[in-house]
């Protein structure tokens, strides 16, 4: 049984011909994959402009309930860019180095689900056109956005997020580019000369490179929990029943960090498969990754238990009627299915067997973020379907529009991810190289360590018992 | 736009409106509404189509509540298991029912304001609850946090199907007809305010109380809508907001007489509703 | 007298450290270790011991980005809210604190990953064309060494190299 | 109210209304707006008024004509088109209010549907023809030249008034007819009957405002009785303080009922009986001086004690001791019959045993008091009712018509199928309709000619209730099809074929109204006036008052013969075909508005239902929405069910106003069922009146599930306070009148 | 001008702390050797300030107590059934142009004059003119020239005519009502030396919203959209 994080005999030249021949001769599967992709986009880029042309009405949205899917997959999306995030910045910050291997995968992931997510809220938009019109310009009508709206604030933090964890993406790829610079040819080599901005290795900017990443995974560290914490506000500065809840914030950002996970672990089982990273992404990472995962999944249903424990301990009775249509009424089943998979599901990663079972692994780590996505859909819409006012309540099943949108927005992610493993290195080139690098150095120490003890010092040995 | 303004009149601007902010009012329009006479007779509603160019959105939209009546009238029963009979319920709804016009509540506190992303929806002057259609870009957040439900989404172009030649020859000229996806909601007729406000100036006067009527007021057979300036402690509003002991900043009311029958639909919210309803008097 | 530049492959860092580290000792004269390049794979933060510390002005960029998106956020903010006195106040001041801090908040990261990443590329020099001493053996596993030495200091490093087993020299007159 | 009210003098000389101002104002979707100049046109007056600027609205004073209760309103015209009704504050129908019919008025008169053209059937289908053609084959027809005598010829019309009904009943007689059928689906000839039986006056004038105490045998006077906005009106003060009480009694609960302190649910068709339990209590409990009461009349109450009135209503005894007690201890009181309790077999003796309460209550001349006599008779209202309708078909049905005009009606639609109309009418060789919509009657007439709305017609109107006015009906706007003409211009036509020396030296309708209403005597008038004021002042404010003649009422108890209950083994539920305010008898189920107004009681939109108890439901295992088969002995409609609590489970209600054919309009097609069709052949014994809600079904699954589009959610508060309701002492203490109380 | 050392020694200058300097200098200052950079940013600070301040460059026109807004537009010519001149009516007679715009101080739509108002003098005036031939066959026919609109605003925009009168000519004491037409020149531009009017304002809300600033006028959204 494997239990070494990686191989720390690992020859460099294999890493390098390893990554770079993952990026290279797509095969037969990689185009099915993309074509489903582009199929998917196309179906959601077909309800769109059916939306647009027609209005939101064929949405099947309908007074009161306004926002649907749309904004419960934005949110579920904006969840999932949070693994990338957690994963690398913090990680990195308490030198765990088991991130090395996964972490830009992860990274990846982050950039494409906020260029998923972000759409939602454009496309959500009665006029889209207009979407403009939140982003503070200057112009002669003398207007501005709204600085106290919620919505105001996505849009500040989304774009923030976006271009910073863009930009950490981009610059912790940079020393690898340069490995794609020199290993590629054609095309390729005039985009990685580009894009490696002339990286040669040198102490300089090694040096730069170290303090520029520690900075930036120190700024991502609570740009993420306030991005969350703002689409939280979408819902907690509102005054409605189930929304206007004091706990949202960290709630939305377990939950975030949660679906995040998740995704890693399954994107993880597929990389591993399709590249056969056997290598580097190995069984002991994935059950760190499922370890901690775990324990984020507990950390949310704790967060859960409190919301419901506030609301039923609390005096708002229209919250309490929102929390029991959420048990018992037409959303029951949902909200049921939500709490099996968020809740019950995950003990499946406490078991050593299981986690090391990746079909199981996989499986699971998709409900799981099933669960996650109608979490989502459990906040938006049963407090909008039945809220403080009785005869506005009304519940009507979304309509295939909106479905299709939902749908298209997977394949719309899978694309940019699909397109992401061809061109880029999916795995740190070297990071892997440092990992490999200084474990074999610990490694050769603790070997000098031992040797040291048992034959030239005299002192007493530690592991030698007592008589 | 100038650093030099914020900077000259910084405690100007970060002064509330306790502190006596600079939101100065003209007037503020309120309503008042006797559920002891309201018939729920449906007239008040459909004057409001006739003068604000409300969409007909037809059967199929409105059994997927796609409407648009900004004044609607709930009608409640009082015995709750409607569809049951038992021993512990009467066989009969024998007070007859509960009926409720519900417009735009003109909240002073309004909860839809602040989270418009794009200022769309704005407090007036006048103390009313603007929205201004034209910068809406339909988030639709508004009616998210409005505890009423009283603003109504455009889901559709309505005004395609709505008006057919020569129905559309009826549209109000005086306020805009709404197209796809801009939020809408009563305005309290502010096409008749301004007409009032803008006679009253070029006649340098002040709006006299009861000069103008909104449209829903003007139709009611019973005469329980009644409207007017609630800073004109003389119009027949505000007489009526304090003989009933109701005051618009509180969420609970200090009221003398517990027995008063003024009332405001979630008070407790916070939102300082300005239609104030009088309860429904049953003899038993 | 010309300049050349010499760079020395190593395939063990432990090599390339004990080269440097003979330079440094001053075992050619008049080659500073100040004049070393170093090129590796993958970090080596402990070359410094020999290397010296050399500065990364980043961080003080990175707080001068955080206080101007500070700054910036809050009066850009304030500023168009007063001039825009018709937007939604709800009974509260023109210039809200609440929500600004939350944008201004959102803005310091903005400006201050922004600056970083500027600071990046001004510091490590990023965006030039590569040095022509330039073995694509650094990407791989290879450590270079690259000094830039008077004509009559060459042959000393070179043997000193290979003191080290180098395993390949690369040379150049500098322009 | 923004612009000015001015008065008439004459019509705009260029209306302006084709492009002004008419731009649909979108948003700004790129394809609805242009701001490029010269793209969109912009129309000027040739001669304007002085008054009239554009940008400013100008009210003009009218009658609204979407029922007959006559109210007063202002149409609110701006650039040539009329925009919004509003009520006319001068008109003492109904002050300045008005219903929703009355606002949906304005899409009668824009609508899509109108018939612009005449048209005139060839070869089986009706196609257009020109005005010339039309009128040719009317006087082919009826003209001097044509063979038809007398009796041959009828007017089937809708209530009719004013002058109108004077030239109407001018063009009868140079017809030498007495054929004119006025029929009315919703009208109050049972109770009109009784009334001139016992109080000697058709229509006495009820004082809602005076009264303690409303206890209303069916009538639904704040929905579908009469003159719904005048008795609003009058509510209103009836609620004030010391605050009435109103105690409905019915077997479907009307908007009337909804706003009632108590509403008793009576099994169909015992109202009668309950009036009687009611007049027992008061004379045996109360000691209520019977004095006033013939002996035998005395007997006859006597027999409905306590516990027969609740075997035979269904009606609990304490709620007859309570209504009583309220009946006794408040006074004046006012007890209604109407509606439902009229509509059966016994109606007359229903209305009557109400009447008869009243009686004893000593309510005639308090709150029942005299309307007067109208000095112009001729233009007194002809009322319609059903018995026309009938007795229509039963002339059709002997052979006896040769040419029937049809007029503001629609029998084709309101015949029951037992009439087999459709069949009888095409046995009539000559049919013409007058018609503004392509209804089921003008798409059956030989030939129709398209007639103005009345918004843009001249015309006089006296009201059956309250006809303290004539009310004139004047052109808000220029036509909005210049091929169609006014009814009275066309009526004038008519008469000019047979006399022209009379009627000749009239140009149009406009000229004779304007001499007519000039020397209308003035001391007739309040207040007096000079003759040519009278019609400028007619115009301004949209009404002439009129002094009635005052008379004394008197009150003369007849005693009364209701039949005990009687099962019905296979049809054992009633059908309340129940008209609502806003469709009516379905003649506005192509008004858009009235349509997607919900139904007051049940929030149903754009549908027929059938409400049901939900004890009859448990009883037949259907839920909300499930569709339901209601059959008669006369055919079957469909309906999906609505349940709710205030029906008597012995009854199930479907509304009148759907189930038009396609023609008539594209909002009212595929739209619901008319309970109207199914009806059994039953009348009232003594007036011969079509009982409108004697008819027994049986009810069975149709074993579908059909969505039920209604307004809203919840029917209940859920515990907010939403509607809060407190007890009359309450209001009372705080309101006063305590004292009273 | 010299500022003092820095602490590597070399001389400090304005120069240096220019913003422009130091992205020239980037080669120094990632060696560490100019310390100049620590401006930047207040320095962008300043050009932000800068950009912020209003220019409020507002030319004082002829008019007493308003300030003409701004804003010029290339409209197009319109092509109307009469070529209406305006020049010879407005200019050589010096008609006011409330005259014959006369529902501009009553209403909130300036109206185009009916053809009546037209024949009261050319019934008399000018009537061999082509242009008044074609008039007069309107007239007779009972059918109003088809005008079309030249200044036009989205229909979600109500602009009265009759306030802005009020505020500029009627409620104004030191302008004559004979000198309207310098009023309506701020929105329709100098017609009196047009003959057909064409578009020369943009009309557009910044068109609006400065003129009001500069006014004091209001700045409720719902004075003019509703």
């Amino acid at each position: 049984m494997q239990t070494k994080d990686i191989n720390e005999q690992i020859k460099w030249a294999q890493i390098n011909k390893d990554v770079l021949s993952s990026m290279e001769n797509p095969r037969m599967a990689y185009w099915v994959a993309v074509a489903v992709c582009v199929a998917m986009i196309a179906c959601a880029a077909a309800a769109v402009g059916y939306v647009y042309t027609t209005g939101q009405g064929v949405l099947d949205l309908y007074w009161p309930e306004m926002w649907g899917l749309f904004i419960a997959t934005f949110i579920f999306w904006i969840g999932m860019s949070h693994s990338g995030t957690l994963l690398s910045a913090i990680l990195h910050i308490v030198h765990a180095d088991w991130r090395k291997p996964i972490y830009r995968f992860a990274e990846a992931m982050t950039t494409f689900s906020l260029m998923t997510a972000g759409l939602f809220p454009i496309i959500h938009l009665g006029r889209m056109w207009n979407l403009y019109w939140v982003l503070p310009y200057v112009s002669d009508r003398g207007i501005w956005p709204n600085f106290r709206s919620p919505l105001a604030w996505d849009c500040f933090a989304i774009f923030t997020y976006l271009t910073s964890s863009a930009l950490f993406l981009f610059i912790g790829m940079i020393p690898d580019l340069a490995i794609c610079r020199d290993n590629a040819k054609g095309w390729r080599k005039k985009l990685y000369t580009v894009l490696s901005l002339g990286w040669a290795g040198t102490d300089r900017q090694w040096r730069h490179f170290r303090k520029t990443y520690l900075l930036m995974a120190c700024f991502l560290i609570p740009l993420a929990v306030s991005v969350h914490s703002i689409v939280s506000s979408d819902f907690a500065m509102s005054i409605m029943p189930g929304w206007h809840v004091t706990s949202f914030p960290p709630y939305f950002v377990a939950g975030a960090l949660y679906s995040g996970c998740a995704a890693i672990i399954t994107l993880f089982i597929i990389l591993r498969y399709f590249f056969r990273f056997e290598e580097y992404m190995t069984i002991p990472i994935l059950e760190k990754t499922c370890k901690l995962t775990f324990v984020i999944a507990m950390a949310w249903s704790y967060l859960n238990l409190i919301e419901f424990a506030a609301t039923w301990y609390g005096h708002d009775a229209a919250a309490k009627e929102v929390l029991w249509d959420k048990f018992t009424g037409p959303f029951s089943p949902y909200f049921w299915a939500m709490l099996f998979f968020g809740s019950v599901l995950p003990f499946a990663l406490a078991f050593e067997k299981l986690r090391r079972h990746l079909p199981t692994m996989f499986v699971v780590s998709l409900l799981l973020n099933v669960g996650m996505w109608l979490e989502r859909w459990m906040i938006v819409s049963p407090t909008l379907s039945l809220s403080y006012h009785p005869f506005a309540w009304k519940v009507v099943w979304p309509s295939m529009v909106q479905w299709a949108v939902v749908f298209g927005s997977f394949g719309w992610f899978g694309l940019l991810f699909l397109v992401f493993v061809k061109v880029f290195p999916s795995v740190s080139m070297y990071e892997v190289k440092e990992m490999v690098y200084h474990r074999r150095r610990a490694h050769e120490e603790d070997q000098a360590k031992i040797f040291h003890r048992r034959t030239s010092d005299p002192q007493p040995a530690i592991d030698t018992p007592s008589a | 736009m100038s650093l030099k303004n914020i900077l000259e009149n910084w405690s100007h601007y970060r002064r509330g409106i306790e502190q006596g902010g600079h939101h100065k009012y003209e007037h503020m329009w309120g309503m008042a509404l006797d559920l002891n006479k309201c018939i729920g007779c449906n007239a008040c509603s459909v004057a409001c189509y006739a003068e604000n160019n409300l969409a007909v959105v037809g059967h199929d939209r409105f059994a997927k509540n796609q409407v648009m009546h900004w004044l609607r009238i709930e009608r409640y029963w009082d015995e709750p298991d409607l569809d049951k009979v038992s021993d512990s319920t009467s066989q009969y709804q024998e007070h007859g029912a509960s009926f409720l016009p519900m417009m735009c509540q003109q909240c002073n506190a309004a909860t839809c304001e602040p989270v418009c992303p794009v200022a769309a929806t704005y407090h007036t002057p006048d103390g009313l609850n603007a929205q201004v259609y034209n910068r809406c870009i339909g988030s639709r957040y508004c009616s998210n946090n409005c505890p009423y439900r009283l603003r109504y989404f455009n889901w559709f172009s309505f005004y395609e199907s709505s008006w057919p030649a020569p129905l559309h020859l009826q549209l109000n000229p005086d306020l805009t007809v709404r197209d796809k996806g801009v939020m809408e909601k009563c305005t309290f007729c502010v096409q008749r305010i301004r007409v009032a406000k803008d006679k009253a100036k070029m006649e340098n006067r002040k709006v006299v109380d009861g000069e103008f009527q909104t449209s829903c007021q003007q139709s009611c057979p019973t005469t329980a809508i009644v409207f007017g300036d609630m800073l004109d402690p003389e119009s027949k509003v505000s007489t009526l907001w304090r003989t009933h002991q109701v005051e618009l900043g509180k969420t609970k009311q200090a009221k003398q007489n517990r027995e008063l029958r003024g009332y405001r639909v979630f008070e407790a919210l916070n939102t300082e509703p300005k239609v104030m309803y009088m309860e429904r008097v049953r003899e038993v | 007298m010309s300049k050349h530049r010499i760079m020395g492959l190593f395939s063990d860092f432990e090599q390339a450290f004990a080269a440097i580290a003979d330079i440094r000792a001053n075992k050619i004269h008049g080659v500073s270790v100040d004049d070393v390049t170093l090129k590796s794979p993958i970090e080596h933060p402990e070359i410094e011991e020999v290397l010296g510390e050399r500065p990364a002005h980043v961080p003080k960029f990175t707080l001068m980005g955080a206080l101007f998106g500070l700054t910036f956020g809050f009066l850009f903010l304030a500023s168009a809210q007063a001039t825009f006195l018709v937007q939604p106040q709800g009974g509260k001041p023109v210039v809200p604190l609440p929500s600004n801090f939350v944008l201004t908040y959102e803005l310091l990261i903005l400006f201050g990953v922004a600056f970083t990443v500027i600071s990046f590329f001004i510091g490590a020099g990023m965006g030039r064309k590569r040095d022509t001493l330039y073995s694509e053996m650094v990407s791989l596993d290879q450590v270079g060494v690259l000094l830039e030495v008077d004509e009559s200091k060459a042959q000393a490093l070179k043997d000193l190299f290979k003191e080290h087993k180098v395993v390949e020299i690369r040379e150049e007159v500098a322009r | 109210m923004s612009g000015i009210e001015i008065n008439r003098r004459d019509f705009l000389k260029v209306m302006g209304w084709s492009g002004a101002g008419v731009a649909l104002a979108a948003c700004d979707m790129p394809s609805t707006v242009t701001l490029e100049e010269g793209k969109e046109e912009v129309t000027a007056y040739i001669l304007p008024e002085e008054y009239v600027i554009p940008g400013i609205g100008v009210y003009y004073a009218s009658t609204c004509q979407q029922c007959s209760a006559g109210c007063g309103i202002h149409g609110r015209v701006r650039e040539g088109r009329v925009l919004k009704f509003e009520g006319n504050p001068d008109a003492k129908i109904n002050y300045g209010k008005l219903c929703q019919m009355g606002q949906g008025g304005v899409q009668a008169h824009y609508n899509p549907d109108r018939i612009t053209k005449p048209l005139v059937r060839k070869g089986g289908a009706l196609v257009e023809a020109s005005w010339d053609e039309a009128l040719g084959l009317i006087k082919q027809h009826v003209g001097p030249e044509s063979a038809l005598s007398g009796d041959k010829f009828a007017w089937v019309t809708g209530t009719v008034s004013g002058h109108q009904a004077v030239l109407l009943q001018a063009h009868l007689e140079a017809m030498g007819s007495g054929n004119h059928f006025v029929h009315e689906v919703i009208n109050n000839a049972v109770g009109q009957a009784v009334n001139s039986d016992m109080l000697g006056e058709t229509q006495p004038t009820y004082r809602f405002d005076e009264a303690r105490v409303i206890v209303s045998f069916g009538a639904d006077f704040l929905g579908t009785w009469m003159s719904p906005v005048h008795f609003a009106t009058q509510y209103a003060k009836f609620r004030e303080a010391p605050r009435g009480i109103l105690v409905q009694i019915e077997p479907k609960m009307t908007l009337t009922g909804a706003n009632a302190d108590l509403w008793l649910a009576v099994r169909p068709g015992t109202e009668g009986v309950l009036a009687l339990g009611l007049a027992n209590t008061l004379l045996v409990k109360h000691k209520r001086d019977a004095s006033v009461l013939p002996a035998e009349v005395q007997e006859m109450i006597a027999r409905y004690d306590l516990d027969t009135v609740q075997r035979i209503t269904g009606v609990t005894g304490d709620r007859i001791v309570k209504v009583a007690g309220w009946l006794d201890s408040q006074s004046p009181s006012l007890v209604l019959a109407g509606g439902t309790a009229e509509g059966q077999e016994h109606g007359y003796e229903t209305a009557a045993a109400v009447m008869l309460l009243n009686i004893i209550l000593g309510n005639v001349g308090r709150t029942i008091v005299s309307s007067g006599d109208l000095p112009y008779a001729q233009m007194g209202p002809k009322s319609g009712n059903n018995q026309a309708l009938l007795n229509f078909a039963e002339t059709v049905e002997k052979g006896g018509l040769e040419a029937v005009f049809f007029y503001n009606t629609n029998p084709v639609y309101t015949a029951p199928s037992f009439l087999k109309l459709t069949d009888k009418l095409n046995s009539v060789p000559f049919k013409v309709a007058f018609a503004q919509f392509p209804d089921e009657t003008a798409m059956r007439a030989d030939v129709v000619l398209p007639i103005h709305s009345p918004y843009e017609d001249w015309g006089t109107h006296v009201a059956a209730y309250n006809g303290t006015q004539i009310g004139v009906q004047q052109p808000l706007m220029e036509p909005l099809n210049p091929t169609t003409h006014g009814f009275g211009d066309l009526l004038l036509e008519m008469l000019k074929l047979r006399k022209a020396e009379t009627y000749g030296g009239f140009a149009d309708y406009y000229a004779y109204l304007k001499q007519a209403i000039s020397a209308l005597p003035v001391e007739l008038a309040q207040p007096a006036r000079l003759h040519d004021a009278q019609w400028q002042q007619a115009l301004q404010t949209g009404l002439i008052p009129v002094q009635r003649s005052a008379r004394a009422i008197s009150a003369k108890a007849l005693a009364v013969n209701l039949p005990d209950y009687t099962q019905n083994g296979q049809y054992p539920y009633h059908l309340v075909p129940s008209p609502r305010l806003g469709l009516w008898d379905g003649r506005h189920a192509n008004i858009p508005w009235l349509q997607e107004a919900p139904d007051q009681i049940s929030k149903v939109v754009w549908d027929s239902w059938a409400e049901m108890h939900p004890a009859t439901a448990q009883k037949l295992g259907v839920t909300q929405g499930d569709v339901v088969t209601i059959t008669s002995d006369q055919g079957a409609v469909e309906a999906k069910v609505y349940i709710y609590k205030g029906i008597h489970p012995d009854a199930i209600a479907v509304p009148l106003g759907q189930g038009h054919e396609k023609e008539f309009s594209r909002y009212a097609k595929d739209r619901g069922v008319n309970p109207l069709k199914v009806l059994s052949p039953v009348r009232d014994a003594k007036t011969g009146e079509l009982a409108l809600y004697g008819t027994r079904v049986q009810i069975a699954k149709a074993g579908r599930h059909e969505k039920l589009v209604k307004m809203g959610g919840s029917e209940i508060q859920v515990g907010r306070k939403l509607v809060a309701t407190v007890t009359a002492d309450v209001f009372r203490r705080t309101e006063g009148g305590q004292d009273v109380a | 001008m010299e500022l003092g050392e820095n602490r590597f020694g070399g001389k400090m200058s304005v120069n240096d702390r220019g913003f422009m300097s130091l992205m020239n200098r980037t080669e120094e200052l990632s060696g560490g050797r100019k310390t100049g950079w620590l401006w930047a940013p207040f320095l962008s600070l300043m050009v932000f300030a800068l950009m912020l301040s209003s220019v409020e460059a507002y030319a004082e026109g002829t008019v007493p107590n308003a300030v003409p807004p701004k804003g010029t537009y290339e409209g197009k010519n319109v092509e109307q059934p009469i070529e209406f001149p305006h020049d010879i009516h407005a200019k050589i007679n010096e008609i006011n142009c409330m005259y014959c715009h006369t529902y501009a101080r009553r209403s909130k739509v300036a109206g185009i004059p009916p053809t009546s108002k037209c024949m009261g003098c050319h019934s008399v005036i000018a009537t061999d003119k082509p242009r008044i031939k074609k008039l007069t066959e309107y007239w007779e026919k009972r059918e109003p020239p088809p005008w079309k609109k030249v200044h036009d605003v989205p229909d979600y925009v109500h602009f009265t005519h009759e306030k802005h009168l009020k505020r500029f000519v009627f409620d104004n004491p030191e302008l004559p009502v004979e000198r309207v037409s310098e009023v309506c020149a701020f929105c329709h531009g100098e017609v009196k030396n047009m003959t057909v009017a064409h578009k020369v304002k943009p009309l557009n809300m910044g068109f609006c919203v400065r003129c009001h600033e500069a006014n004091k006028g209001p700045s409720d959204c719902w004075k003019c959209h509703k």
